[in-house]
């Protein structure tokens, strides 16, 4: 950790990524990481009445707003490795879309780290999912949760 | 300067992108949001709620008050629903 | 949800496990799952000074006692699967201990049952670990921290 | 009875498990921890330490004031160290 904080990997990508290889690659190797905490965000059927979620990004943004939130994480916690995957375009329901791996030398750190990445991406990331619904027709976009701009916003009321 | 429109915003416009040349006198985001709804029913509808669009200029977030004096690229969206 | 908490999935095992298939598993075939969350605690090398991890354990109630705890989760959360595996035995530097994953349809609730999960096993679970050097001698029983009760202890402070 | 032992308990006791057979007066995990410390040096110095030992009845977690009667298998141990 004295030597410095690591380089996250992130990717914004089309094609489904692989959870448990992506996981696997952080550790393999190395015998200093306690912990890891992962997520992968998928896309509900919603009681089989949604088909898929499209996903439109801002892609000169993505990345980028990503690695900003990373930066931030990385100076909050004593991370040793990070990955965050995120897809756009169509993907269909029980499909993955969101991952994100932090690993540390304890679980808290791993757990806090993977969490604040989770409510900042949904919060300051710049996708936007609309639903294909199961009858073929193409539905509204998806509306933010005000608990989402409020998971965001309680990393800012702590720890300042 | 480049505008960009993503989701709903971009569907009422009805384009993703375009070439905007605001006069001098457009100096924030604020200024940059009302001169595009004067130009015709479109994009007043488009930005009519003004108060849930969210704007980036040259790939970072930006409040409204946001001065756009030397912006290359600025986008204007809904809140984002990534994650 | 309403068709009642799903079976947690448990196994207190020597072998190794795969966190990939095991989480990938709890996914399989379905579509009502948003959110996966999963830990996997690891073997740390604490600097190159430990070889391994002797873990100690109470054969007859470590399954039950995780079952309790399992059982307890889902009365919190609702959450559509879960799994936990604890191995026991010799585990060398930089080997998977312990995998917890929680399915659930938002991810406030994956990553709460995740840690709740966590806090659990390490305050209430009956496994002891031991250091081997890595100079080949016997190092002391690893002590308890006082987090790790703090960290179980909020659990009961909160929702009650 | 059959009384359990482990991690460094059962190493100072010396074994990992054995039939006891407390008398009537010995009615809780505390006087079952009293009741084996009398029995000599070794089992005096691996319960010292009582306010870090745990107990559990039957697979369960007790605390020092649980009552015994009935119990088929006590463990002592002491604090947990898993995930």
């Amino acid at each position: 950790m004295a030597g410095g904080a690591p380089k996250p990997s992130i990717c914004v990508q089309r094609e489904d990524f692989d959870a448990a290889a992506e996981t696997e690659a952080l550790c393999r190797g190395r015998a200093d990481i306690g912990a890891l905490a992962s997520f992968v965000g998928l896309c509900r059927d919603e009681g089989g009445t949604l088909a898929a979620l499209e996903i439109e990004h801002y892609g000169a943004m993505a990345e980028k707003e990503i690695e900003r939130v990373a930066t931030e994480a990385l100076a909050r916690w004593p991370l040793l490795a990070l990955r965050i995957v995120h897809r756009y375009g169509l993907i269909e329901a029980g499909g993955r879309i969101v991952l994100v791996a932090a690993a540390a030398a304890h679980r808290g750190e791993a757990f806090a780290a993977a969490g604040f990445l989770m409510d900042y991406l949904k919060a300051q990331a710049p996708f936007w999912k609309r639903a294909h619904l199961a009858d073929g027709s193409l539905g509204a976009w998806v509306e933010p949760k005000l608990a989402d701009d409020e998971a965001a916003a309680r990393w800012s009321a702590a720890n300042t | 300067m480049k505008a960009l429109y993503f989701a709903w915003l971009r569907e009422r416009v009805g384009k993703s992108e375009e070439e905007i040349q605001p006069p001098a006198s457009v100096s924030t985001v604020a200024d940059l949001i009302v001169w595009l709804s004067a130009r015709d029913e479109t994009y007043a509808h488009a930005f009519e709620k003004r108060n849930v669009i969210r704007a980036a200029i040259d790939h970072a977030h930006v409040r409204h008050d946001a001065k756009i004096f030397g912006a290359k690229e600025i986008a204007f969206f809904p809140p984002m629903t990534g994650g």
